[in-house]
């Protein structure tokens, strides 16, 4: 009697197609046989993007890259969810979400080699540029939303980070806030259950991240990232649901980072083999392409030409963003402030670089 | 026009522009139905209601970090940290995010924000209430910092800020919240960033300092022929009203109350001996905070440069 | 069955003792009549201590102070938790923390006027310096549980904030460190419904602080603030599972601030007075008293007598604080490193403070 | 006695102060099991096992409070924050608590801890991995702040830094983790904090720098008669050593890559400009990072003060 039981929470899971790519009928069928097209063209097109990344920075055509091998379903379901009107605020791991979003590989291409031209999103596509320091662009998302809601705009935020994003005093007071204000902002935690080289289990006790969620008076799922149809609907209903002015959820996308953190890491040194291996069997692209088989929408034929298309794309992005001129040193002082000052004007002149 | 001081002249810039210019919101920590600790967003809060005057959660991150976000896509937030001392939670977001937003999407994106706090010393707050940081924002290309000394830079300084494309941190001196009265204009008028006020002018020697120090800096200099420089903007700071007057009278004591080491007062010693070394007579003394922590109240006054340490500088430039 | 529940939660709640003096008869067996006398002897003291306070500050003998009329319970109640060996982290509002554990009342007041030289707790008192800045202490808790654990000492560590403590990044980054390495530390959450100006449900949409642990894998409780007994019960439980090794806690006392945030402040302008009567009837003392009385250890001579005790004491440690000799300037340099620097020594002599 | 790089002179001196301490504990992300992103505590965690050199959570606030606590409570943590870009969100722990906790008790308590983390630019990696903001750790009281430049003196002042009873920041240039070689005793030794390093001995200018930019200070003074002065200990500072060569050399150059507005350069220049100006033959020359947002890898080379930049400034001085 002295002890109630004042509060209780409950967190969900959601999976529509599984590993044998058995799905749920009554989910399953909301998705057109082009829902799932579209869905598996984008994974290949990313893949694609990426694989060749990973050369390029082999081959000192680009800088360090951070693979995305494994979580494009996670990052390609969420980012389709979203309308073109919403913003979105990636962290550095979200090459798929861009590509998703129609943003130019090339630029994307030019980023990853170490100019900031790259990060200029153009004009129709609503992407902040990637956060290099994890987590701290939580609060940005919730400020956006924030922004949207007063001004009475209908649309919505979403902010991918990682499993380790989750540790930090951003995401907490990012969330807070969403909470308090009530504002229209998905939050997406991509968890490829590795930061560098700490495993999930000790990136914080807690046995699920969306679990966090409750701590801030709202919603949180575990989808299993893998699954781009569970990643699409759980995205879709946290925008709809955003948008009805019923505030905000964390979506925590299961999912595995198959390759090292990045090209500057050895993975070896800290997960088994078998472990990945375990994990690749779950990536996103077998489900779906046994799926589609079974309904009979994929053929080797056509992977071959979704293939080759992508192929073809990056190539031609590739030449694209190695023939674009070279950076100007004096931007270096044009994007600092809105103006130039009296001492960068100054500087630039010691500098030999008028103009 | 109407004597008033400077939580009336900012209480003013604030109600004002927020009337001419629907996108500004204020945000921070008790600044609506409380109207702020030291009252300066009062009856904000009636005026202009709770979207657009916002109590937020102890959480100065949170604060600037959302606050971020509202600039980029398109509001004027103006945050308020109760005190300096509680800004350096947002220090990352400030020093990662909204100094380099601009820059980093080469110019898609920007944060046109201002982050408003009182700071310094001489209230005998509690610890951490008597910050004066402003050597560390500073520091950061990208942003700017601006520290009013009247009400009626106060007024005409903010109303920049908030139209300032880019990120402005702006002091204010606790201390001269209501200590100065002063006539300010009624309507809403702007005083440009970035230009220095010749306090007082004079031959013999030049005196750079701002917010609460400035006023100490000209008490002691009573009776003597300097020029006292009331830098407003730190960053971008004069540079053209420091050296006009360096050379004219060929010495310099610069007067704050943060840390002398490696505070703002060691940016203007060094821009003038590397630009007017040879207009100097004397060497270019610093009166400062020293290498110690901020004391509380009863040794506050201890800390804090008094007139007689201003005074004996003075004096010991006129020796050469 | 694609959407599975793989978590739940409850939050609890504790009371012992009612706002009308009722107790449960299981859980209040285990206080014995001293224990009670002693739970009441001290909220009588540390009232006195706090209203004196409130006094001398109106008449300028002591600085800004924050009263903790109304939080007796959850503060004296907990600290009588812990064993002298454990190490105690207040924020500024906890002066019947420091009281509870013996703390020299007359340093207190020191510290209060403005004089650092009154938070050097004494030797045998492991009581940190209050924390001025909400919430940001909450991670050396966690650091020095931590640095026990290491040690293999068996002791336990608390750390006391507000409800408006619980928003900033740091309590979230020092319960997930405390939750992830499994430390002892006891979290302790004076929720008074207000952080200066802003009600609790403005502070976080979660219906309860308690909650927020799950986030970090723990357990949270609530309990009844304002009950001394349930406050000492659920802090002693928290400790002794700390000890045990089996990891932190988080309890939400719920309480009440009766007064004004701080003597600066006007409580006036942002709740109303029926808000503060309707709690008046359910601070610490009053259940506590109906409840000893109609177990007979409470008589109205009793309490006279503990009134008369305590302000006597009050009042001498007033007359030691205030005879107490004037800090010595150069102490701004003295504490500031281990030893002064060449440029500190240059300092001090420029001042003429040479010894 | 080997010729061995600085991450394994550091590596040498964590294990040698671990294995002769049994209360210096090592925390970050990735020091265990990783070895750490630039391998500096390679070997470590097999050899102290992981309550000794603990992999943490993704969490550079909790990083630096946590140790604050060990440190208060009797340990020796030194703390690695994996790129100085992101110690940011570690400020107010360590300007409102760690450089205070000493006077706020008045003695009763004191965090002997390190913040090991690898500063500056020049290796071409992504945004916010090349920071350089040593000035705002300078400028708080009560922090001290060390910037070794050598396999040599990395290992014997991070030895200091361990040892230290006050909160030290500790600056390791990645660009110098493995570029330069040199014989360092196998043996445990301690370089005194606070005590700069005649790099080179000369007469006609003086140049001050640290880190990374020291090596190219050296190099850019190729054939000049100049005395180099590698700081060492930013704060305190070593003024004497400053003092007496530019009092020999008349002329004094400062080079280092942070920004330069507010940069400790500046405080170097204003205490030369304060204790020697009539000693100074010429103007104070800082040569530093430009008033601009780091770049990232393309424009890196110009952002970095090159020898070219540097030669200049010598030359400029040794026209007067
Ligand atoms: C604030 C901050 N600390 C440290 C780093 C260095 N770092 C880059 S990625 C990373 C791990 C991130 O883990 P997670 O958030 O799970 O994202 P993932 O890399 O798995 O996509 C670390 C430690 C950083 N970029 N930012
Ligand atoms: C980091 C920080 N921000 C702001 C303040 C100013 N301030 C002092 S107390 C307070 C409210 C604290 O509320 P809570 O944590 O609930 O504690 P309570 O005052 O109710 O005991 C505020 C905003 C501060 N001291 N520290
Ligand atoms: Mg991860
Ligand atoms: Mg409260």
């Amino acid at each position: 009697m002295p002890t109630q039981i004042i509060e209780k929470f409950e967190v969900k899971y959601l999976q529509i197609i599984d590993e044998k790519g058995q799905a749920d009928q009554s989910l399953i069928s909301s998705f057109s046989d082009s829902d799932l097209k579209r869905f598996f063209e984008a994974i290949i097109l990313a893949r694609t993007f990426n694989q060749r990344a990973l050369s390029l920075q082999r081959e000192g055509r680009i800088g360090t890259y951070a693979s995305i091998l494994g979580q494009e379903a996670s990052q390609i379901g969420s980012a389709f969810a979203f309308g073109s009107e919403d913003w979105l605020f990636p962290s550095f791991r979200e090459s798929g979400v861009l590509i998703a979003r129609g943003y130019p590989m090339w630029m994307l291409y030019r980023y990853w080699a170490g100019d900031e031209r790259g990060m200029k999103a153009p004009p129709d596509i609503n992407i902040f540029p990637m956060s290099v320091p994890v987590g701290t662009h939580v609060p940005h998302a919730t400020g956006a939303a924030w922004a949207m809601k007063l001004k009475g705009h209908r649309k919505a935020a979403g902010v991918y980070f990682g499993d380790g994003g989750s540790s930090k005093g951003d995401f907490h007071e990012g969330l807070n806030f969403a909470g308090v204000f009530n504002v229209p902002v998905v939050f997406l935690c991509q968890n490829n259950q590795w930061a560098i080289s700490l495993p999930r289990n000790r990136q914080t006790a807690a046995k699920t991240i969306a679990q966090k969620a409750y701590a801030y008076g709202f919603e949180g799922i575990q989808v299993d990232g893998n699954d781009i149809a569970a990643v699409y609907k759980a995205t879709r209903d946290a925008v709809e649901k955003a948008k009805r002015g019923e505030g905000p959820t964390l979506i925590e996308c299961f999912t595995y980072r198959l390759d090292d953190h990045t090209t500057s890491d050895d993975a070896l040194r800290y997960r088994s083999k078998e472990e990945v291996e375990s994990w690749k069997a779950k990536e996103p692209l077998i489900r779906l392409r046994l799926y589609m088989e079974k309904e009979g929408i994929w053929t080797r034929e056509y992977e071959d030409s979704v293939v080759k298309r992508a192929q073809e794309s990056v190539d031609s992005e590739i030449k694209k963003s190695e023939s674009f001129e070279a950076p100007n040193p004096s931007d270096i002082f044009n994007y600092t402030y809105a103006s130039l000052t009296p001492r960068q004007k100054k500087e630039i002149k010691d500098f030999g670089w008028e103009r | 026009m109407g004597k008033i001081n400077i939580v009336q002249a900012i209480n003013q810039a604030l109600s004002q522009e927020m009337e001419r210019d629907i996108d500004v919101v204020l945000l921070g920590e008790d600044v609506g139905k409380d109207g702020g600790v030291f009252r300066v967003t009062e009856g904000l809060l009636s005026r202009f209601g709770p979207d657009r005057v916002i109590d937020t959660p102890l959480s100065e991150l949170g604060i600037i970090g959302a606050a971020i976000g509202m600039a980029a896509y398109g509001l004027k937030p103006v945050a308020e940290i109760q005190f300096m001392g509680f800004i350096y939670a947002g220090l990352e977001q400030v020093f990662s995010h909204a100094s380099r937003i601009r820059s980093r999407s080469r110019g898609r994106y920007s944060v046109p924000m201002v982050v408003r706090t009182p700071y310094g010393i001489g209230i005998k707050p509690p610890e951490l209430h008597s910050e004066s940081s402003e050597a560390i924002f500073c520091h950061m290309p990208g942003v700017k910092v601006v520290v009013p000394s009247t009400p009626y830079n106060a007024k005409g300084l903010l109303v920049s800020a908030i139209r300032d494309p880019d990120t402005v941190i702006f002091l204010e001196a606790s201390r001269l919240y209501r200590s100065i009265k002063a006539d300010v204009p009624d309507e809403l008028y702007s005083i440009p960033l970035g230009k220095a006020d010749i306090y007082q002018e004079g031959n013999d020697f030049t005196v750079v300092s701002w917010g609460t120090m400035l006023h100490r800096a000209a008490e002691a200099a009573e009776d003597l022929d300097c020029e006292i420089i009331d830098l407003l903007t730190l960053k971008p700071f004069d540079e053209e009203a420091v050296l006009n007057s360096v050379k004219k009278t060929g010495r310099l004591v610069i007067v704050h109350e943060a840390p002398r080491i490696a505070g703002f007062g060691a940016e203007i010693a060094a821009f003038v001996a590397e630009e007017a070394i040879e207009y100097l007579k004397a060497p270019i003394l610093r009166v400062a905070g020293p290498e110690a922590v901020i004391p509380m109240a009863r040794l506050e006054d201890y800390y804090i440069p008094s007139k007689d340490r201003i005074r004996k500088a003075y004096e010991t430039v006129m020796k050469y």
